[in-house]
């Protein structure tokens, strides 16, 4: 067959593999790490559509900075890993369920209904830059878009800041507002936890 | 681009580059100065407010600008407006609570001037990437605003749920956009629509594109099922966020709905229509039902939404401009409507603590007569009760659900309307049948006691003289 | 004079009247009694200017007024009184007076109380007067405010349930009623009340339009077995409320069923109407034989209100009975007419039956019978008015509770002997516990020291009880004038129903 | 021989793992956000394939903002993330459940 | 002063001075309250000897006029309106002479009664509205004094309202009435739907034309229309004349003041039923059935009514038992279709029941209101001219030759002799009995009281005397037409046909006319001597042997009687068991229906259930609804995407 089939069938399943093991793997830094590993096999396959201005701003723009974002982040709160996968089993059989339900349906749909039937077209022309065809619809017909994906870039920016920006991080001070303000739940907060006799 | 199109985006302009002003004056302003700020965002959307007014578009006007991907029509300015006028009504309830709670920071300010702007976009949107974006800046400008009080459990808490949630909701609604842009080859709502009506596309693929679309759709509502965010967010939600939050995203919601369903989808009509069937009859059902059970007054009136919703989406169901000029006068006047009650909590809650429960309302009558007034209107118009204007907003809606056909949804209507007058009744039972437990007088600044006045009366008048209301949203469907 | 917008004028001095009355309450109480009273004396005078300018010679509607509402939906704020209306709005403005001048010792928030009341007036009169279906309707439901707040403010310890229960019963009837207004108005374009008077269309959804209408208006009637609201919240309302309640607001089932249900759909009338009789019938038995169980005034008088106006549902629907049972009209406008009168001098009888009750209620501040016993002995005046009263209500001769009984029950024969046969029961049924109440409140020994200590009337409960036996008294030996003034009315709809409008 | 259902069946996977794994993660909210960019990834799948089978360059455009939105997504997800760690200590997703009912 | 205007002062002064002595009572004070009322009647007294006299002796026309209209609809009119003929001035002279010889006496009787002014105003009241109810012209104003007169005679039994077992009577009284009214109300239905009028003369005028008709009630039996409407008709007359089985109030009605047992509940009232009949002879005569049916009802109460008498020992309630087989007596005319001799009867009645009743009630003044025959005795000595005049009654009442009573019953008797319709044999016997009945109580009564050893104690006897003037006046007065208005009146009011024009006999049934004329051929006189040698006479006699010697000579005897006819004794004491019947059957019936409906029905089904439960249904669905926010994120998440795999599902699988 055809290499770009292998290449194809290589990366979605290393794509589909790593996907599950995200959602799968106890600890979170394996879990960004297997991301970062989906994102990569992605962007490979999407060379494959001659996408490649996109897949190379997924690799720079993810695993560079977005996935290194939730690495510090991880690393930050350094939740405890053994706990992550407790209780998972309990749900899984539901929750497979349901996600191979909707998955066969989409599949019904996918495989039935002619797209099956559409081959990969020839691909462009020596020469052809996707890169400035994208910069010039982005600049021309989309403009008004990108000017809003400024805005919200700027956004994201302020929320970022306002929500996690802290005056004097280091010193410990009293929020009277806050003592007044204490509701019954924030008092006490009721956890399970198993008692000293069974354990095991 | 021409400089004809940039007049056309005026409003939006205007408000975009006033947020910035507004965000780099508050960094010059001191706390204790911060009520600058506040002029200087209720001034942004006064002139906003004039601005869409002279260039209000006339009936059946339609202008296109950056080709083809933004939209202005009568509709999205009269929505716009409204948006403006509850915005500026939403910041003067909000800043008597923001002092009190030490949180009268610049950020509520600008995130919501750009929370508006996101819906301004998505109101005038025409095209899938304009909505998609649009959305997004509405939501992520909002997401922040439901942690505004960082230090509170509840806030984060809801703020985290609102995010999830909300980022799967947008999820779907990109998974749709795909398909359908999959089925049509373009991202522009009127050339898909041309596209459908040429009969492009293979109907499955649309379909379930559509389910996708639409649960986006309903999620934003807030409508059932996808509407399990609303009491938690609402009731995580400090007051006046709560209270933007219903008002300005309702709006946009609708909005959402028209571009996306009519201007785009409208081939697939025969569709859509039964989902939203669905949606409604069940947001109304679980929305007034459940509201009964509450004790907590900001989850009753989450639940409430979620019932109004349920009533919006009556209005859409026929996909005719009647039932969208009746949706669009819901939205409007729910939007109006449910400020109000949210003012009258803030009112009650004194320095330190929320007043989010029912019993807080206890007396409300003997503690102060005039506010107790007010909210006794604004309940009476979301029980539905003539002669105030959810009653009117109530009928236009069930009209057009009749005109459909959807008899036995109309009786559902109704009768759901029935059992949540109860608990509106409830709240004027409180208020005036039950002995205050603090007796203690309920003062307000006098702008916020100005607003909520404007706000009851409204209710009472936008009744009373309904007809020009009515006959502005018709027309904005001509 | 008369080219007056006299209808508005009734509509809205009252609510100015209100809105006043209640802001001035702050300010100045004292004020407030004076002022309600001018007010509602205001609007009783205009509403016999409407008397006076009546043309009884025709059935047209009268003191039309006519303007543009929603235009988008082509509703009008369209007013106008005919000979069906005329009556209520006449009672509905009287009783405002006797309301205001019952409620002058209220201590908790006179001003809101008057104003409330002033209100409740308004409202009706201009359901009364209206001609528009959605104009109509917005009255109709907004009566329910001031009302739910009379009770729920000023009434008695299980107020909150007796309101709330109105509140929702009623409204839970009149959606109906608004589902089937939108769908005329789909289907026949206009709220105009005549143009759906004159608007054809088939059976089936004529059926279901009645029923919709039928749902509204029994409630409000109350015909059995949608009453059990009107007990609780009689029992539980402040003698003002109770007064309204049973004198008027009763009544707006009767009219609407009169101005909507048999105009608008005759041919589902038609099919129905032995619904609508058995119902009437089982109101006027077995209603009658509930109350002779109460040990409540108030009860009583409440229950004896539904029996009374089961006659007036049975009078209105006696007619298709009759035109199938003779295949004539002869008693069909006997019937209507009947069932008019009655209506009216129910609100006198029971409202005054109300009123008495609550003259003892002020003065031992209790509705229970066995609280009392011999009160004759120490109120003989207030006895004599009593005694007047409830034999009015159990249809004596000479009073007005009278005519309209006898009416009915004349044009329950025409349609069957038994319908006249059960519907007479009423005078051996009313009179047993309008009379056995007579004989364990006023008559025996003086039952306890309450009783010792009764006053007799004063001046105030004097000129309430001396207006309303006039005019119980003046109906039962006169009927004439009132009769004149809604015969052609009667008659126009008579004809109307009678022709199917299935063509 | 690819066709564009091999592309969109991909897409379909991917979205369904990450429905799966925002129900079924129990213990960390880290992880949903990480399923959220999964499923935006698995949108960018179907939007590319399309714009290839279909020769319309829109789609690439679209992915390009959803990328932008993605990021600015996650930058806010993560704040509100911190926000929350810090009030209670603990980023369990079945520890907040403050808000029921 | 036209002739109108006469007839329209005659009802008008007592409602005048009604209104007059009751509303002002206080400024008019008790002298002025009699006077004016005394006067009102006095007045309307006069006009209607006036009229009478211009009917019976100046032959004026019968007089058949509209006072107004009542009320105009459906193009029926209700009119109030005055029918004068014989027959009414017969009665307003009547009621108006009874009424103001009780006024007077009341003077007396009510001396130091605190509610001195609202009684006479009652009387007025009362007379106001029997006149109205004999002058009408239809079946409106019939209807209105004929509740009127109900409601004065309940407000007078329950005059003295501290007494339970007076409001108990009074209740009973106008509820019973009440069960008559529902019968005589569906009459007058019936007539107003088949002959569409309610004015007398055109619904005589239809008869004939609807006079086949028949209706079908239940199933498809079918019935004479008019037979219906005459026992509807008669029901009524029935309530108001206290015929068996709805007598029963009559009795228990003399807890009122004795005055107006004597005019209410002797002389007019309970007479109206059978001046009914008689003003409806048009429509009676039309139905053999219905007069065979009033035929039997009357002699029932006739000759039952009078054995109950017997066994009384209060001597009003002697009187009223009396009065009730009087009735009878009437009402068996009326069956035989001798209307005129009814009406007879009935003014002689009237005259001589108002006298003995008048006579007790000064009894009862003087023993100070005691009434138990058991207890007196002896008092002719004391009271002479009480003894006296009781004496003319009780002759009359027994039909003792010559005094009034004798005419009109021995008349009624012969009438019942040749009546041929069925039960005539019957009603024969019962009054032939009643004779010695009505003799046997009669003279009991009479020696109980007045004669034999005084059984009185020392005070009540050291107070015993005869009554004041104002007591003995109406006595003597009215002992005067007991005595002799038979003589006088027999003659032209039966035979002369004085009363031809208001009443209507049919050729066949005029026994009257037909058999009793001939009988009478030689005037009243050779009918009076006749009289001894008819056996009703010894009948008569044989009454009064017994009680004579029964109370008379061995007192004795009376109690080793009553151990002997235990058995029958205790039958009549409880008056057959009738006063059970209704209060504990059929009202305790009533009761418990009541509370039934009012708890099973209102309170659990329609409230507990229906109402209240479809609440709670709601709420608690709302609670359980309520659960599905459970907080957790991941079951939110769930949710949303069931709902996307539920709707992608409804169009992959289901299209």
């Amino acid at each position: 067959m055809p290499i770009i089939e292998i290449v194809f069938y290589l990366f979605s399943t290393v794509l589909v593999l790593s996907a599950l093991s995200v959602i799968t793997v106890g600890n979170p830094i394996h879990a960004v790490l297997f991301l970062i590993l989906s994102f990569f096999s992605a962007a490979c396959i999407w060379i494959l559509l001659q996408a490649e201005f996109l897949a190379i701003t997924l690799v720079l723009v993810y695993v560079g900075a977005v996935m290194v974002l939730f690495l510090f982040v991880v690393m930050m709160l350094d939740v405890n890993v053994t706990s992550v996968k407790e209780g998972f089993a309990r749900y899984l059989p539901a929750g497979v369920l349901v996600a191979l339900a909707m998955a066969a349906q989409l599949f019904l749909v996918i495989w039935t209904r002619g797209m099956e039937t559409v081959p990969l077209p020839a691909a462009k022309s020596e020469g052809y830059s996707h890169t400035s065809a994208i910069g010039e619809l982005l600049y021309t017909e989309y403009l008004y878009a990108f000017e809003i994906a400024a805005v919200l870039l700027l956004v994201a920016i302020i929320a970022a800041i306002s929500l996690t920006h802290r005056r004097r991080p280091e010193t410990k001070y009293q929020d009277p507002s806050r003592q007044v303000r204490v509701k019954r739940d924030e008092r006490l907060r009721v956890v399970k936890m198993k008692s000293e006799g069974e354990d095991a | 681009m021409t400089i004809a199109e940039l007049q056309l985006a005026l409003p939006e302009i205007f408000v975009l580059s006033m947020a910035c002003v507004v965000l780099l004056a508050d960094l010059f302003i001191s706390d204790e100065r911060r009520g600058l700020t506040h002029m200087l965002a209720v001034i942004t959307l006064v002139f906003a407010a004039i601005l869409s007014l002279r260039l209000m578009m006339a009936p059946g006007e339609v202008a296109y600008a950056f080709s083809d991907t933004f939209i202005r029509d009568r509709f999205g300015d009269v929505l716009k407006v409204f948006c403006y006028v509850i915005l500026i009504g939403v910041f003067i309830y909000a800043k008597h609570y923001l002092r009190q709670f030490d949180l009268f920071k610049g950020e509520f300010y600008t995130l919501s001037l750009f929370a508006l702007l996101g819906t301004m976009v998505l109101i005038s949107a025409s095209s899938l990437l304009t909505v998609y974006l649009g959305l997004e800046l509405l939501t992520l400008a909002s997401y922040p605003l439901v942690a505004l009080d960082r230090k509170s459990l509840q806030g984060s808490e809801a703020a985290m749920k609102y995010f999830v949630l909300g980022s799967m909701a947008s999820g779907f609604l990109l998974f749709g956009m795909s398909l359908i842009f999959g089925a049509t080859g373009s991202l522009d709502l009127t050339a898909v629509s041309a596209a459908l009506a040429a009969g492009m596309g293979e109907s499955m693929l649309l379909a379930v594109g559509l389910v996708f679309i639409v649960l986006g759709i309903a999620f934003k509502l807030g409508a059932v099922p996808l509407h399990m965010w609303v009491p938690d967010v609402y009731h995580g939600a400090p007051l006046p966020i709560t209270l933007f939050l219903s008002s300005v995203p309702k709006l946009a919601a609708v909005a959402l709905a028209i571009r996306l369903l009519d201007n785009g989808l409208i081939e697939l009509h025969g569709d859509w229509q039964g989902m939203l069937m669905v949606l409604a009859a069940l947001s109304m059902v679980l929305g007034n039902v459940v509201a009964i059970a509450q004790t907590n007054i900001k989850r009753m009136l989450a639940y409430s939404t979620i019932s109004h919703m349920g009533f919006v989406l009556l209005g859409l169901l026929p996909a005719t401009q009647q039932g969208y000029a009746a949706a669009m006068f819901y939205a409007i006047v729910y939007a109006i409507m449910s400020a109000g009650p949210f003012a009258v909590l803030i009112l009650l809650s004194n320095k330190g603590s929320e007043a989010d429960n029912l019993d807080d309302l206890k007396g409300l009558a003997k503690r102060n007569p005039w506010h107790a007034l007010m909210m006794l209107m604004l309940m009476f118009s979301l029980a539905g009760v003539p002669v105030f204007v959810g009653f009117f907003a109530k009928w236009q809606v069930i009209a057009a659900a009749l005109s459909a056909g959807f008899t036995w949804l109309s009786v559902l209507a109704v009768v759901t309307a029935v059992i949540g007058a109860f608990y509106y009744l409830r709240v004027v039972k409180l208020m005036y049948f039950d002995e205050p437990e603090d007796t203690a007088p309920v003062i307000a600044p006098v702008d916020f006691r100005a607003v909520l006045t404007v706000n009851g009366v409204a209710v009472l008048g936008l009744g009373i003289f309904s007809g020009g209301l009515i006959s502005l949203c018709v027309s904005s469907f001509v | 004079m008369l080219d007056w917008p006299l209808l508005s004028l009734l509509t809205w001095i009252p609510i100015a009247g209100a809105v006043v009355v209640a802001a001035l309450g702050q300010r100045s109480p004292e004020m407030v009694r004076p002022l309600a009273l001018i007010v509602a004396l205001v609007t009783f005078g205009l509403s016999l200017l409407l008397y006076v300018g009546f043309d009884t010679s025709t059935a047209q509607m009268q003191f039309v007024e006519k303007a543009v509402w929603i235009e988008a939906f082509n509703i009008h704020y369209h007013l106008g009184i005919d000979g069906l209306s005329l009556p209520l709005i006449l009672l509905n403005t009287l009783i405002c007076v006797l309301v205001v001048i019952g409620g002058w010792r209220i201590s908790d928030r006179p001003h809101q109380y008057m104003a409330a009341f002033l209100m409740l007036h308004a409202l009706m009169t201009g359901m009364f007067a209206a001609l528009d279906a959605l104009l109509f309707y917005v009255f109709f439901e907004a009566i329910l405010i001031p009302m739910f707040l009379i009770i729920g403010i000023w009434g008695g310890p299980n107020r909150i349930y007796a309101t709330v229960k109105f509140f929702l019963f009623t409204f839970f009837g009149s959606v109906f009623m608004l589902i089937a207004l939108l769908w005329l108005y789909l289907d026949s374009g206009s709220f105009a009340v005549a143009d759906l008077h004159q608007h054809e269309f088939g059976l089936v959804p004529q059926i279901w339009v009645f029923l919709a209408f039928l749902i509204a208006f029994a409630v409000k009637v109350p015909m059995w077995p949608v009453h059990t609201w009107l007990p609780d919240a009689h029992v539980e309302a402040p003698t003002g409320g109770s007064v309204v309640l049973a004198a008027v607001m009763l009544k707006i089932g009767g009219y609407g069923l009169v101005r909507f249900a048999l105009p608008i759909t005759p041919d589902a009338a038609a099919h129905l109407d032995w619904l609508v009789i058995a119902l009437s019938l089982i109101a006027i038995v077995y209603i009658g034989f509930v109350a002779l169980a109460q040990s409540d005034m108030k009860k009583l008088i409440a229950y004896s209100s539904i029996s009374h106006m089961g006659f007036a549902t049975l009078g209105m629907f006696l007619a298709f009975a009759i035109a199938r049972n003779t295949g004539e009209m002869t008693g069909a406008g006997l019937g209507m007419s009947g069932a008019m009168v009655q209506m009216v001098s129910h609100g006198f009888i029971s409202g005054a039956m109300f009123l008495a009750v609550g003259v003892l209620y002020d003065r031992v501040h209790s509705r229970e019978i066995s609280a009392y016993g011999g009160v004759a002995n120490t109120m003989p005046w207030f006895a004599m008015f009593a005694v007047l009263f409830f034999m009015a209500n159990s249809g004596l001769p000479g009073t007005s509770g009278f005519v309209g009984e006898f009416m009915v029950i004349l044009a329950a024969f025409h349609a069957s002997f038994w319908f006249a046969f059960v519907a007479a029961m009423t005078l051996i049924l009313g009179a047993a516990y309008s009379l056995w109440l007579v004989k364990r409140v006023f008559y025996g020994e003086v039952a306890n020291d309450n009783v010792a200590s009764l006053k007799d009337l004063d001046a105030r409960e004097w000129i309430m009880l001396t207006v309303l036996a006039v005019f119980t008294l003046g109906l039962g030996l006169w009927p004439y004038p009132l009769i004149e003034l809604m015969e052609p009315s009667i008659q126009n709809l008579v004809e109307h129903i009678m022709q199917s409008k299935l063509g | 021989m690819l066709t564009l259902a091999h592309f969109i069946s991909l897409g379909a996977v991917l979205f369904c793992i990450a429905l799966a794994g925002i129900f079924l993660n129990r213990k960390n909210v880290l992880i949903l956000l990480m399923c959220i960019e999964l499923m935006l990834l698995s949108v960018n799948m179907n939007f590319i394939a399309f714009s290839r089978f279909l020769d319309v360059l829109d789609g690439q455009v679209f992915v390009f903002f959803i990328l932008t939105v993605a990021a600015a997504e996650a930058a806010i997800g993560l704040a509100l993330l911190v926000v929350l760690f810090r009030n209670r200590g603990s980023i369990s997703v079945e520890d907040i459940a403050d808000l029921k009912g | 002063m036209s002739i109108e205007t006469v007839l329209l002062l005659i009802p008008l002064l007592p409602l005048v001075g009604s209104a007059v002595a009751g509303l002002l009572r206080h400024q008019v004070g008790r002298a002025g309250a009699h006077w004016i009322t005394i006067l009102a009647v006095a007045g309307s007294t006069a006009l209607s000897a006036y009229v009478a006299w211009q009917v019976f002796f100046n032959g004026l026309p019968t007089m058949d006029y509209t006072v107004y209209t009542w009320a105009v609809t459906d193009g029926i009119t209700f009119e109030v309106g005055f029918l004068v003929d014989s027959l009414t001035a017969l009665m307003m002279t009547v009621v108006t002479f009874v009424s103001l010889m009780v006024h007077i006496y009341t003077i007396g009787y009510m001396h130091d009664d605190p509610g001195y002014q609202r009684f006479f105003s009652y009387i007025n009241l009362f007379t106001f509205a029997m006149l109205m109810l004999v002058m009408a012209n239809n079946f409106l104003q019939l209807f209105f004094g004929w509740e009127a007169v109900g409601l004065v005679s309940y407000l007078l039994i329950g005059f003295w309202f501290k007494k339970e077992t007076a409001v108990k009577a009074n209740l009973k009284a106008f509820l019973v009435n009440r069960v008559g009214d529902f019968g005589f109300l569906l009459g007058i239905g019936a007539i107003l739907v088949y002959m569409g009028s309610l004015n007398y003369a055109e619904v005589f005028a239809a008869v004939p034309a609807v006079e086949g008709t028949t209706i079908n009630l239940f199933g498809d039996a079918q019935w004479s229309l008019m037979t219906v409407i005459c026992i509807c008709l008669f029901i009524g007359a029935m309530g108001k004349s206290a015929q068996v089985p709805l007598h029963v109030w009559l009795p228990d009605s003399m807890e009122g003041p004795t005055p107006i047992s004597a005019l209410i509940h002797a002389a007019t009232m309970v007479t109206a039923g059978i001046f009914m009949v008689a003003r409806l002879s048009p429509i009676f005569e039309t139905s053999d059935v219905a007069l065979s049916f009033i035929l039997v009802i009357g002699a029932v109460t006739a000759l039952f009514m009078g054995l109950v008498g017997i066994v009384q020992n209060d001597i009003k309630r002697v009187v009223a038992y009396s009065t009730l087989s009087q009735l009878g007596y009437m009402t068996v005319a009326l069956g035989a279709s001798a209307y005129s001799v009814a009406i007879f009867h009935l003014m002689t009645h009237a005259f001589f029941k108002a006298l003995l009743f008048l006579g007790a009630g000064s009894v009862i003044i003087a023993l100070h209101h005691k009434q138990d025959m058991r207890e007196m005795g002896g008092l002719a000595k004391y009271m002479p001219i009480t003894a006296a005049t009781a004496w003319v009654g009780s002759l009359a009442l027994i039909g003792f030759p010559f005094f009034s009573g004798f005419f009109s019953k021995d008349l009624i008797i012969e009438a019942v002799h040749y009546a041929d319709r069925p039960g005539a044999g019957f009603a024969y016997f019962a009054v032939m009995a009643g004779v010695v009945i009505t003799a046997l109580y009669t003279f009991r009564m009479l020696y109980l009281t007045f004669h034999g050893p005084t059984r009185m104690d020392e005070e009540t006897r050291s107070h015993a005397h005869e009554s004041p003037w104002v007591v003995t006046i109406p006595l003597i007065l009215l002992a005067i037409p007991s005595l002799a208005i038979g003589y006088f009146t027999v003659e032209p009011l039966l035979f002369g046909g004085a009363l031809s024009d208001a009443i209507f006999v049919r050729e066949a049934n005029d026994v009257v006319a037909n058999n009793l004329a001939a009988k009478f051929d030689h005037g009243a006189m050779a009918f009076a001597l006749h009289g001894f040698m008819t056996p009703v006479f010894w009948l008569a006699m044989l009454g009064v042997g017994i009680s004579t010697y029964i109370y008379l000579f061995n007192p004795g005897l009376a109690g080793s009687l009553k151990e002997k006819l235990h058995l029958a004794w205790t039958v009549l004491d409880r008056k057959y068991g009738f006063d059970e019947l209704w209060q504990k059957i059929l009202a305790g019936a009533g009761l418990s229906i009541a509370s039934g409906l009012s708890k099973g029905g209102d309170r659990t089904v329609i409230d507990g259930w229906l109402v209240n439960g479809s609440a709670r249904m709601v709420g608690r669905m709302s609670g359980a609804l309520r659960q599905l926010q459970s907080g957790f994120l991941f079951h939110y998440a769930f949710v949303m995407v069931v709902a996307l795999v539920a709707l992608v599902a409804s169009f992959v699988l289901l299209r």
